[in-house]
């Protein structure tokens, strides 16, 4: 197949006080055209570092891609400069930050910030690029953009500085758009607001989106496909029913039955003990092992290979090795089964 | 030229033709503070006024000639009536120069309103009236109209003493306090009378040509002086440079002609530059008050020799002063002053009344101890907080306490206002002053120290001293016995050591060789340069 | 990674037997935040060093005067102004007493060796410098410590009491901050005794106030932090919120700010001594032997240099260890 | 679950207004009224700003209320308080905080946080019977004894919440205030937490007000549920009749806002999407607070604030359209 | 904003009062005498004097004058000066000061954040390191001896500048540099500290994910919002490089306030420190006022609701 974007074994490491924290350890995924590829995983695990590495924006020092590849149209963004990667940035790739209320540079004003990229690289003059940041807020439905272009971010409330952000991720119709938790900072009913923002503008522009979360509400309201990170490794990947309907990988079980439904009774959560492991020294086996009910002896030592589990599932689990005793998802995962 | 002692004989490199361009730059340690002879007390504005103005003499070398005056005035028989007749001089606005204006300036010196400041030297003169017309509670107080002083017509000043005139009567009539002055002016620019250089009307070798406040002035030969062939700078240039190494950095580089050199300097010019540097001798004495008023330990005659043997002079001018000053065992300096024979004062007891050396010193204490039945001794040590008083401070504390084991010396180093009231309030036990001239007569080192002198800080007294000088003051008419009683007034004071001499002052400093015949006097203009030149180089 | 699947073999796929708390255990022995800041700092080279220099300079202040017998106002115009010599160092230039090419040890005929040379009254400047370092620290600790002292409690209550309190006292710090330091300090002194109380006071009288600011800075974000409500909610009285949650926490910064207060009060004096309002003689201090010195800079300049390096080196350690220290406090670093 | 029905607290007419500046007022908490059971878990949700924390805050005596009455197991302690009664208050009284990482001291170990409730109360007669006690609570928290000499930043974000937990019960309260006790944690480890905190209160007889913006975890761990807007109490009904049918529109949207885990509900979904953002509670709107984003506003809401009424049995609720009277007088 | 602003000059005219206050009532308490030549004097000379310039009324009364007088801007005369009126000389001095700590401050703030850019990009390379020892070394050399050695090498030996004076350029350079090399390290600093700080934020990420280059993220994002706090400190640095000049400008025999102050301060020129000291505390007061103002101005957060950032 004919990916937008395919990476393979990205390995990051950040060195640190004497310790190497290997935030990514050699993951694998495929961006196609047009979709929303949500990746969702505990806090920790390596999320914003993919996205980052994509973007060639992690801080070096400390910050350094071991090996690996991303291939951006079968060009690899990895071996490119900074002055390469700046043409990318913003063009091709863009991407949206967590907290609308920092991402913003508070000293200047929104329609210059967003004008900036249109400059840089669609070559605009000023006024042009004044008109179509107009065009841009209106787009992402904020009120009276005329006026509201020559304001300041703190004149803004938190949903419509993300709307802004979105709006300067979109200046230039990028054909990646990578949104980490775009709206985890925000409340419920405006959180609504931007998703049903995102969903439209993809509909209308046809970007392919990469969503960051780790709120499973938000992968099932927008995702097509899902990749489930943990311990700096992609353990399973899926379509989104997949994920959501046939997972196969005990922490993507935990994940789903951890979460209380909202349309069903939970008597008891299932909750995963512990916590993530620590990164600057990774477990040699399953990253999960130590946290994982059905752990055997080969998950502590051994790193389980990909099981394809269908054209579009895989997942990274001993349990799926044909020596490992049968084990039945938890009837928590609530719905579960029925795909 | 009893002040530049190396000035003869040096005539090696620079040629004695004068140079066309007659200009001498020098840099000062501070501002002219003010140019009105009513409130002139430093030597700053008394050099400016000195310069600028004229009086009916002036000071030359530490002689008087005749100014304003042209010649000796008439002298009454009883001698205390002098008659004036004055030279044509014109004011710097082109109006001549009249006894009127002398006789405004004088009144002005006794008008209280006028706020003057140091016209007490009317009444050491013996001016007629003057004593009382500055006293607060005498019936003539603030009547200048009745002070002895009147215009007999344009050109005619006549003068009347109490009695007769003092031998430094003619002397002291050089000084500011007794300079004509005009009185259109000083009523038409009211406060800002002699603040700048256009509020001031000159009448001297010089005219103030450009007061930068905080920067410098200079002045500019004054053509229409009577004797402006005698002046022949073109103009005199002054800087005002606070830091000493910043002066001596000018002077390297060229900007100034001559710069007084502080200790420091001294030895490292005396290498580099030695045809350069001068040095003289200033009237200026210093000394330790001895506190025997409220100390009554003081009041032991060898304690007090002991302090006075204690300190090695020599040690003190050569290697904390090293500045040409002379160690000093007396009260009136050397070569400041000549007696009705033209022999110098000091010439009666060259080197002065010496208590001894430190070993003398230690024999003294210990017949102080004995006799007041001590063992140990604290002394309080008043001092000056300038910079250049912080070594002679720690070198005589230190002395002290080496030479008298068990005296203890605490410094208490002040700015001057504050010295002065410790010192006035007897807060001290042994405090650092020094004293100039306001006339030239030992008078004004002696009659100090009489028993009702507020400037008496030592709570000495002794009879037969104010009696010697009571006559001495009054009987003018014999110069010659005023002499002597005033030798001996000097000799009995020091037989008791009521203070502890330390130094008589010089200046050394250096001075680029095409200048010639400038002059630092002990009496007088601070810098003498209304005769000086520049020789080619 | 394939190459491994060989030795994996079927017994390997049985339940491990993780125990209960597994996942809970944490590695390593327990650090507290003190030692942890601690350790960071000792691993910052710079600041490391700088302690120890500081350490050696203090040493030296307080074993140094003693080192030959001079008291500090020993005083002998026969031997005034020598440069430096060391005895078997003469091969150093700065050490040889050698001043412009002559041998000035020789040209006066003094047969001992002063290792900083003396003054212009002969006084040893080895024995004056180290004394002068010593009432230098002296005068800095006394003016931090109260510095210390009075900001901590200022701000203190300031930040801690907020409302009423915090706006009458703030607007009195204004007013103080309003006069500049230069006129408060000289207003002091002249008012003052001259000597080591006189400065002490000068430089209080405005060094807490930077203190007290950041020390109300620190309550104000302090108090309203949860742990401190959760005291709260537990009960407990403002003495045991104060000393058991405000002061532990802020006490990182207090000392960050002590260490950049240290070294002001040091150049403070060393102002103070310039403009004549410092130490007395025969007393010295760094400020007043760079003073004294500077009048000879052009003719001595030995005399200036070994003050003038040891409040450098001062200034330069305790602002490196201050850094130093920020960087150790600072929670964002901590893992 | 039986019926709980004694009430342990009792909040009438609740205000909270904080001075920010000298002329404006921000009413933070402006006139809430609600009861708590013993033995249940009443939650409180609603977006960020609308005085969730001010309501936990001011019934603890964080804050002193500005009016009204709260009444805690019969007794008055909304008024003023000495320092005794407030000392006995907190004691049957607790907080569980929302930010792990700043509810602890990170200058203090674990044993001393545990039990500064134990000292400040003297509730342990000698360091022995204080250490134990700090053991039992720790191990009732999930933790072990070997934790109790180690620094809050060496725990992980669920772990310190269980510290936290193990603090407010060192000193045995009736009720815990939990505000937003999860919301800083992973999915995975908030699970952790909810579950001990249920277990705890089933143990222990604990009441909580359990303050949270996730819709869904509130509903799975509260017996009733309050939402609130802007300072007032929109609704507050058991957690089935809040989530089943929602009276108040702001409910209504508030429900249909949240994204379900479930990706066929998702598709199928139909929102209620309110316009605008929460007006500042500086200068609220007049009326009801909700009427300037409602979808069913009328003349009334702008003139009128709505009734705090009991529209169905056990369901409270504040809106116009609920309103009997308003409801005749309109048909 | 009005009200603010209307707010702060109330508070600043109570700030001036009380230090207007506050040195009078020490001039009262400083010992000493303001006659130099005092010790020629008589007590009853004395006393006349102390009359002609009313130092003999009741302290109240003198206050009553003072304040009446200095109302009417008349801050009394220059006892050390012949009486010459302070508020001249304070009108010819304080120019010269306020220029020279002027362009020491510009010449040290362009510099210092100049400096403090380089090493807050550079952060822990060579670069950085190396700027932070040399502006430890420049805070830590006293100024007066910077500048006594750039006299001697600059003027003395090589002779590009002169010694002293404060007329052309050229007289400026030494000087400027003597004071604002310190100034250059503080700054320096303080906006490394700063730049490290906003090179963090997120937005900076945001400005390099548009694709900006590296210089444009620095110079339009970084900077501009490094700088903003920097002119808090410049404020209160202008006025103490003012006032702390005294040292460079007796060095430079510049004829500013400052070597003025120290002789009226050892004088007991009672008009004259209290007139310099009532203008070095509204320079301050007004210094830290503008800052608030301009503060406002540069910074949009606060531009709009007149408050502060928090
Ligand atoms: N700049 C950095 N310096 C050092 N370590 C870093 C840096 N950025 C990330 N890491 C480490 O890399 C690991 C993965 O971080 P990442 O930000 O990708 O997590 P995430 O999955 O995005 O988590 P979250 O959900 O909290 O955003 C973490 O252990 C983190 O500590
Ligand atoms: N101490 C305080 N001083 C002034 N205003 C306050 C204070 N505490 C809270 N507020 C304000 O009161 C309002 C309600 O705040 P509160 O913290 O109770 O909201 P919340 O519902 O808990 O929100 P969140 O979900 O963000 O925690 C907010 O507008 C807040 O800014
Ligand atoms: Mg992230
Ligand atoms: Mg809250």
């Amino acid at each position: 197949m004919d990916h937008l974007m395919k990476i393979t074994d990205l390995n990051v490491v950040f060195h640190i006080f004497g310790a190497d924290v290997h935030a990514v350890r050699g993951i694998d995924l495929e961006l196609n055209k047009g979709e929303t590829l949500a990746i969702v995983g505990e806090s920790g695990s390596g999320k914003s570092v993919t996205s980052k590495s994509i973007m060639g924006l992690i801080p070096n020092p400390p910050g350094e891609i071991t090996s690996g590849e991303i291939l951006f149209e079968g060009k690899d963004l990895v071996q490119y400069s900074q002055k390469q990667m700046q043409k990318i940035r913003g063009k091709d790739i863009s991407m949206i930050f967590q907290d609308p209320m920092t991402a913003l540079n508070p000293t200047m004003k929104i329609g210059k910030q967003i004008m900036e990229g249109l400059i840089k690289h669609q070559g605009l003059s000023k006024h042009d690029a004044k008109e179509r940041a107009i065009e841009l807020l209106q787009l992402v439905g904020i009120p009276n953009p005329e006026k509201r272009v020559d304001e300041y971010p703190h004149q803004f409330s938190g949903g419509m500085r993300q709307r802004v952000v979105i709006a300067i991720a979109l200046a230039c119709n990028p054909k990646i758009l990578i949104a980490d938790e775009p709206t985890t900072a925000l409340d419920v009913t405006i959180q609504a607001q931007i998703l049903d923002l995102m969903r439209d503008l993809q509909e209308k522009t046809g970007t392919a989106i990469i969503l960051i979360t780790h709120d499973l509400g938000v992968v099932a309201n927008l995702a097509k496909r899902v990749a489930v990170m943990y311990g700096g490794k992609i353990v399973e990947t899926g379509t989104l029913d997949e994920i959501f309907y046939n997972p196969k990988h005990p922490y993507t079980w935990g994940l789903l039955s951890s979460m209380p439904k909202l349309h069903a009774k939970t008597d008891k959560l299932l909750a995963i003990p512990g916590t993530p492991p620590d990164l600057s020294h990774p477990p040699k086996g399953c990253p999960f092992a130590a946290r994982c009910p059905y752990a055997m002896k080969v998950c502590i030592d051994h790193m389980p290979e990909y099981t394809e589990l269908s054209k579009t599932q895989k997942a990274a689990c001993w349990l799926l090795d044909e020596r490992a005793p049968k084990v039945d998802p938890p009837s928590t995962i609530g719905v579960g089964g029925e795909a | 030229g009893s002040s530049s002692s190396s000035d003869s004989g040096k005539k090696s490199g620079a040629s004695n033709k004068l140079a066309s361009k007659q200009e001498l730059k020098f840099a000062i340690t501070a501002d002219i503070p003010t140019l009105d002879p009513n409130l002139a007390t430093d030597t700053t504005s008394t050099n400016a006024i000195d310069m600028t103005q004229s009086g009916l003499t002036r000071m030359h070398n530490n002689k008087f000639e005749w100014d304003l005056a042209k010649g000796e005035p008439k002298v009454s028989a009883d001698k205390k009536t002098y008659t004036f007749t004055l030279r044509d001089q014109k004011w710097s606005d082109g109006k001549p120069v009249t006894a009127q204006d002398f006789v405004y300036g004088w009144h002005r010196q006794n008008d209280p309103n006028a706020k003057p400041a140091y016209n007490f030297l009317f009444a050491s003169v013996g001016i007629k009236n003057a004593a009382k017309i500055q006293n607060q509670d005498d019936s003539l107080y603030g009547k200048y109209d009745q002070l002895g002083v009147k215009a007999l017509d344009d050109k005619t000043l006549q003068v009347t003493l109490d009695q007769p005139a003092p031998p430094f009567f003619y002397s002291i009539l050089s000084q500011p306090q007794f300079f004509p002055v005009r009185e259109d002016v000083v009523k038409k620019n009211g406060s800002k009378y002699a603040t700048s250089a256009d509020t001031m009307l000159y009448s001297g070798p010089f005219v103030l040509s450009d007061w930068k406040k905080g920067t410098g002035w200079t002045y500019k030969k004054n053509k229409d002086y009577w004797n402006a062939k005698a002046t022949k700078l073109e103009t005199v240039d002054f800087k005002v440079v606070k830091e000493q190494g910043t002066a001596i950095n000018l002077y390297k580089t060229g900007s100034i002609d001559e710069v007084g050199l502080s200790a420091e300097y001294v030895d490292q010019f005396k290498k580099t530059n030695a045809s350069e540097m001068k040095s003289a001798l200033e009237s200026g004495t210093f000394f330790l008050y001895i506190n025997q008023k409220t100390n009554k330990n003081l009041k032991n005659l060898n304690l007090r020799k002991a302090l006075n043997a204690a300190i090695d002079r020599d040690g003190l001018v050569n290697s904390i002063l090293n500045n040409g000053s002379a160690g000093s065992d007396y009260i009136v300096p050397k070569n400041f002053v000549a007696g009705p024979d033209g022999k110098d004062f000091r010439s009666a007891d060259p080197d002065g009344f010496s208590a001894g050396s430190a070993s003398e010193a230690k024999d003294y204490w210990n017949k102080a101890k004995k006799e007041l039945g001590i063992k140990t001794l604290k002394l309080n040590f008043l001092s000056q907080d300038s910079s250049s008083t912080q070594q002679l401070n720690q070198y005589v504390a230190n002395q002290i306490k080496k030479n008298l084991p068990g005296v203890t010396v605490t410094i208490n180093a002040q700015p001057w206002a504050n010295y002065l009231k410790l010192n006035q309030e007897f807060k001290f036990d042994l405090a650092f002053s020094g004293w100039f001239p306001d006339y030239q007569d030992p008078m004004t080192y002696l009659d100090m120290w009489t028993s009702k002198n507020p400037q008496n800080t030592t709570g000495w007294s002794n009879k037969k001293f104010d009696s010697l000088l009571q006559s001495a003051l009054t009987g003018t008419a014999d110069q010659q016995k005023r002499w002597d009683n005033l030798l001996a007034a000097e000799k009995l004071m020091m037989s008791e050591y009521p203070i502890v001499p330390l130094y008589q002052s010089g200046h050394t400093w250096v001075e680029k060789p095409y200048v010639k015949d400038l002059s630092f006097p002990s009496y007088g203009p601070e810098i003498d340069f209304a005769r000086a030149y520049i020789t080619q180089h | 990674m394939t190459s491994s699947n060989h030795d994996i073999t079927k017994d390997l796929f049985t339940l491990a037997d993780l125990g209960d708390t597994a996942a809970d255990k944490i590695a390593g022995e327990s650090v507290s935040a003190w030692k942890d800041a601690l350790r960071r700092f000792v691993t910052n080279k710079g600041a490391f060093i700088s302690m120890i220099i500081i350490a050696l300079i203090v040493f030296f202040a307080i074993v140094g005067p003693h080192f030959f017998g001079y008291d500090i106002d020993n005083q002998d115009v026969s031997r005034a102004n020598l440069p430096p010599k060391i005895s078997g160092l003469e091969w150093i230039p700065a050490f040889s007493g050698h001043e412009n090419g002559v041998d000035v040890y020789k040209e006066k005929n003094v047969k001992t060796a002063y290792w900083f040379g003396t003054d212009q009254l002969g006084r040893d400047l080895w024995t004056r410098t180290w004394h002068g370092t010593q009432i230098s620290l002296i005068i800095a600790l006394i003016a931090t410590l109260a510095d210390v002292l009075i900001g901590v409690v200022y701000g203190g209550i300031s930040g801690y009491f907020g409302g009423m309190t915090d706006n009458v006292m703030q607007r009195i710090i204004e007013i103080i901050a309003g006069i500049p330091n230069l006129v408060w300090i000289i207003l002091l002194i002249l008012i003052m005794q001259p000597g080591l109380l006189a400065i002490t006071v000068a430089i209080l009288a405005t060094s807490w106030l930077s203190m007290a600011r950041i020390v109300r800075g620190e309550m104000l974000k302090l108090k309203n932090q949860e742990f401190v409500l959760a005291s709260r909610t537990l009960g407990a009285s403002d003495r045991r919120i104060i000393f058991r949650h405000l002061i532990p926490n802020s006490i990182g910064m207090i000392i960050i700010n002590t260490m950049f207060s240290v070294p002001s009060a040091i150049f403070f004096e060393a102002f103070l001594s310039f403009i004549g309002l410092g130490i007395r003689s025969p007393q010295s201090s760094l400020g007043s032997l760079i003073n004294d010195g500077y009048q000879m800079l052009q003719i001595h300049p030995y005399q200036t240099l070994y003050p003038g390096i040891i409040i450098s080196l001062l200034l330069i350690c305790f602002n490196i260890m201050g850094d130093g220290l920020r960087d150790a406090f600072d929670p964002k670093l901590r893992r | 679950m039986a019926a709980k029905t004694e009430k342990l607290l009792q909040v009438k007419n609740l205000k909270k207004y904080f001075n920010v500046s000298r002329k404006d007022v921000l009413k933070a908490v402006d006139g809430v009224t609600f009861d708590v059971y013993k033995g249940e878990t009443l939650g409180l949700v609603g977006e960020s700003g609308c005085g969730k924390s001010t309501t936990g805050r001011t019934i603890i005596r964080l804050y002193d209320p500005t009016e009204g009455e709260v009444i805690f197991d019969g007794q008055d302690v909304g008024g003023k308080l000495n320092r005794n009664e407030k000392k006995n208050l907190s004691k049957r009284m607790q907080m569980i905080f929302q930010d792990p990482y700043a509810s602890l001291n990170p200058r203090m170990m674990v044993k001393d946080i545990i039990a500064e409730g134990i000292d400040i109360h003297h509730l342990a007669k000698s360091p022995k019977e204080r250490i134990e006690r700090v053991y039992e609570m720790l191990e009732t928290v999930g933790l072990n004894r070997e934790h109790a000499n180690r620094y809050p930043h060496e725990f992980s974000g669920g772990q310190r919440q269980r510290i936290g937990i193990a603090r407010a019960l060192a000193v045995d309260p009736d009720f815990i205030i939990a505000d937003e006790p999860i919301s800083a944690l992973d999915v995975s480890i908030q699970a952790q937490v909810v579950n001990l905190m249920q277990e705890l209160q089933e143990k222990q007889g604990l009441t909580y007000l359990f303050i949270a913006h996730d819709l869904s975890m509130v509903k799975h761990i509260s017996d009733r549920v309050g939402v609130m807007y802007l300072g007032n109490m929109a609704e507050l009904a058991s957690s089935d009749d809040v989530y089943g049918h929602p009276l108040h529109p702001y409910t209504q949207s508030l429900l249909s806002a949240i994204p379900v885990a479930d990706p066929k509900i998702e598709r199928t979904r139909e929102r209620i999407i309110l316009e605008g953002d929460v007006p500042s509670p500086i200068d609220p709107p007049s009326g009801c607070r909700f009427r300037t984003r409602c979808p069913f506003a009328m003349d009334i809401c702008a003139k009128v604030r709505p009734k705090w009424h009991e529209a169905e049995k056990n369901h409270w609720v504040a809106c116009h359209l609920h309103d009997e009277e308003i409801k005749t007088e309109n048909v | 904003m009005g009200r603010y602003i209307l707010k702060r000059i109330g508070y600043m005219i109570v700030t001036f009062y009380v230090v207007v206050t506050l040195t009078f009532l020490s001039m009262k308490m400083l010992p000493g005498t303001p006659f130099k030549f005092a010790n020629r004097l008589s007590p009853e000379q004395l006393n006349q004097l102390k009359h002609y310039y009313g130092l003999d009324q009741p302290v109240p009364v003198q206050y009553l004058q003072y304040m009446w007088n200095f109302i009417h801007g008349d801050l009394g005369g220059s006892f050390q000066y012949g009486m010459q009126p302070v508020t001249e000389f304070l009108m010819q001095r304080f120019p010269v000061s306020m220029q020279l700590g002027i362009e020491s401050m510009i010449f040290g703030t362009i510099l210092g954040i100049l400096l403090g850019i380089i090493s807050g990009i550079y952060r822990g390379r060579f670069l950085d390191w190396g700027m932070v020892t040399l502006t430890v070394v420049f805070i830590s050399i006293p100024s007066f001896i910077f500048a006594a050695i750039l006299q001697y090498f600059f003027s003395v030996q090589i002779r590009i500048f002169p010694v002293i004076g404060w007329s052309g350029p050229m007289t400026h350079v030494l000087p400027v540099i003597s004071i604002g090399v310190g100034v250059m390290a503080s700054i320096a600093r303080f906006m490394r500290t700063e730049m490290v700080e906003v090179l963090n934020q997120d937005y900076i990420v945001t400005a390099q994910a548009k694709g900006l280059s590296t210089s444009a993220v620095i110079y339009k994002h970084a900077i501009r919002n490094a700088m903003i706090p920097i002119v808090t400190v410049i404020g209160p640095m202008t006025a103490a490089v003012v006032t702390g000049s005294l040292v460079i400008e007796n060095i430079f025999a510049i004829p500013g306030i400052g070597s003025q102050f120290i002789d009226a301060i050892v004088t007991n020129d009672y008009p004259m420190i209290m007139g310099t000291t009532e203008l070095y505390a509204a320079l301050f007061i007004v210094t830290i006022f503008i800052v608030d103002i301009l503060y406002g101005v540069i910074d949009p957060r606060i531009r709009v609701s007149g408050g502060k950032p928090s």
